[in-house]
């Protein structure tokens, strides 16, 4: 394709665009499935079973299942229809949102009671800003990750 | 004739009408955000329209992936609010307005707006949140409210530009309508924010700023900003205020000059993982 | 890069699948019209492209009144041929080309054409019976098949001047995708021919036959004509051929001089209650 | 509504537009019901209790059982979906366009083996062409309505 896509240069970001959306159809319609009562229920019921149904690849099924959020986006998930599986788990936004930067649940309330991320240094890969590849996962488990805390 | 007499602006984020449905307006994490509303709650019974032309985008509840409009019309009689995964929000379903809608989708398809019209659909927090905030928990919404989706999900999503004119097209749309309706319209979503990844979490409150700033006095230059500068500045659900060119685009001075009145303006940080922002433009 | 070879235009008239379908291809009644497509199918075979960018028209079957897209592209991998009351037609399933038209969508949505996305529908005759007049009965089709409904159905539908224009958006689509595939854009639809009503049956051959005229050397001018002259002139369902301007607009002439070769034309008065008329225009 | 409505002053005409599409939502749904076989079957086992289930107005539903499809249109049907009932009682597009003439079945298909209807005295009201209201119905059937033969 030769439709310029300027929004692979920022970092800890993926645009839903339409390749996206191709990869991950059926995992965003799965989704769609758990705006029903009696979907969630089965869901909740017997997860493998419910994800078979769907014509979802294999790494994605593990991905829901290990509610790896930054995974299921990686493989085509959006945050919109991803928020059904968190709406299934009793989860909100902000637990689901702060779930994909490897802070802690009060960690990530913290920051955004902080005035939320800063955009210094997350424009652009390349810089130092903490949503970088680098700079993962943030909060205090990145930290022991990388030896600067016990 | 029908007319615009002003338009209202304002996040949409699903947390702030969890908040409201489950009485918790007055704890402390809220309160200072509920309280930047209630001028705008007397503004509203002060200028109640007859009805509200509601830009707002739908988040995967009416539409998934089989089908996605990039501007889409209601023009049903009533529109229900949806069941997003939590069960349904308790608040009053939504009565259209079918005779405007169908007339201002006939005027602006002819002016080149390809929309498409929707006479059933279910109406998610995107539409029913600014509702709460500007009427707070009522038995019925005081006015009729012709829902307006844009798709802001899957790129590309329509530019700035593009919305701006839509909004001037609208505006041709209500004053060629032959009934004495005031017409407020609305645009939603916003400001920065992102829900997704590592950089999840983000705010930035200088370009908000700068946003509404530029709202108000220089629209037409703001809409010609393009989407990466949403994205890389605002966070990926930041895009979302392209609809706010819509309402924007409708009001008198995109057609001519005369600044609208600032009746008010609002920013807090946070709700969940949004800075809200919110703005009431009259015309003068 | 892909290119777009040709354009072919044809009616698409429900009543030629079911005489394929049911072999009276050889009665008197059929036959005048089947010999005006035996150029057409040696053709095909010698000009097979990779892709075809099908305009064509929904006759409530994919989109009921819930929903009405002006513009809508079909970007799934398969479309299955609809049972529009009489039983599905015995005839292949459509493959897409999910890729091209992606890209086609991303690039006309930036280019102010407010498409709708449709990954998942199914196709009526006003697709399948273009493709039987084509390619004869075949166990598959040739080629992938981009399929793209314009609503012709409710008012207002796209004017010819929009129609004109979004062709020439898709030219500039097709031609920025970096794979090198034949593309051809076919319209369908038309010509005279009215359904409903006391006016039922009309034909007016005189204005089919200027209208093919004006559509080879002058569609720029063509593409000016308000609605109301199809209607009145060429009978309520006239109003089809809209749709072969958007053909029209993508051939290489809409964006500078040349007029493009004819490589075959046919009227033929009547199938069922319609005038068939056909064209195929060969980028030179 | 203020915009301009030329297509009103076409004879034997009428234009499906937002107003009769919102007259003839409910008709026209019911309509689309008749894609489904198991629909088709239930609606010829009682067409009465059929139509009961759907917000029809009465007029519609005798619209429909009388088969009068100009009274259909005139009630905010539309052609292709009144066609779903047309294929359920097995009628071509041919035979449900010639019902609205009041032509039979051979006068109109043989109007059109001569090339069709002229569009001469067809294209504005108060013309004298055979779609234009005085002339209603055509063929024989309005030849000895009129008295022009028995
Ligand atoms: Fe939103
Ligand atoms: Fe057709």
């Amino acid at each position: 394709m030769a439709l310029e896509k300027p929004y692979k240069d920022v970092p800890g970001t993926t645009i839903f665009d339409a390749e996206q959306s191709r990869l991950g159809y059926w995992l965003n319609q799965f989704c769609v499935s758990l705006m029903k009562p009696e979907n969630r229920a089965r869901f909740k019921a017997n997860e493998r079973a419910y994800l078979d149904e769907w014509a979802m690849t294999e790494e994605q099924k593990q991905a829901v299942m290990a509610r790896d959020l930054n995974r299921c986006i990686a493989l085509g998930g959006n945050i919109y229809f991803l928020a059904r599986i968190g709406a299934t788990d009793g989860k909100t936004y902000q637990q689901m949102a702060g779930s994909m930067t490897g802070m802690s649940e009060e960690e990530y309330r913290d920051m955004m009671l902080r005035g939320g991320r800063s955009i210094e240094g997350n424009r652009h890969f390349g810089e130092n800003g903490d949503a970088q590849p680098h700079r993962q996962p943030q909060g205090k488990a990145g930290r022991v990750v990388r030896g600067e805390e016990a | 004739m029908a007319r615009i007499t002003a338009s209202v602006y304002t996040s949409h984020v699903p947390a702030i009408g969890v908040a409201m449905d489950l009485g918790k307006t007055g704890e402390p994490y809220w309160q200072p955000l509920f309280s930047g509303y209630e001028k705008s709650r007397q503004w509203m019974k002060d200028n109640t329209p007859d009805v509200i032309f509601l830009v707002y985008n739908d988040h995967a509840t009416a539409f998934s992936l089989e089908i996605i409009p990039t501007f889409a019309i209601g023009c049903g009689a009533v529109f229900k609010p949806a069941d997003e995964g939590w069960g349904r929000r308790p608040v009053p379903v939504v009565r259209g307005h079918p005779e405007l809608a169908a007339h201002i989708a006939q005027s602006v398809i002819q002016d080149d707006f390809d929309l498409t019209i929707v006479n059933r659909m279910e109406v998610d927090h995107g539409l029913t949140v600014p509702l709460s905030l500007m009427f707070g928990q009522t038995e019925a919404w005081p006015c009729a409210v012709i829902p307006f989706a844009v798709n802001v999900v899957q790129y590309p999503v329509p530019s700035g530009r593009r919305c701006y004119n839509l909004g001037r097209a609208i505006r041709r749309a209500v004053e060629s309508f032959d009934r004495p309706l005031k017409v407020q319209v609305w645009g939603t979503g916003g400001m920065s924010h992102q829900l997704q990844g590592p950089r999840a979490g983000l705010i930035n409150r200088e370009w908000d700023t700068a946003f509404l700033d530029r709202l108000i006095a220089d629209p037409e230059s703001l809409a010609q900003m393009p989407h990466i500068d949403y994205v890389r500045e605002a966070g990926s659900e930041g895009i979302e205020l392209v609809m706010w060119l819509i309402a924007r685009g409708a009001m008198g001075d995109a057609a001519g000059p005369g600044t609208p009145r600032v009746a008010h303006r609002f920013y807090h940080v946070p709700a969940s993982n949004t800075a809200v922002g919110h703005l009431i433009l009259e015309n003068t």
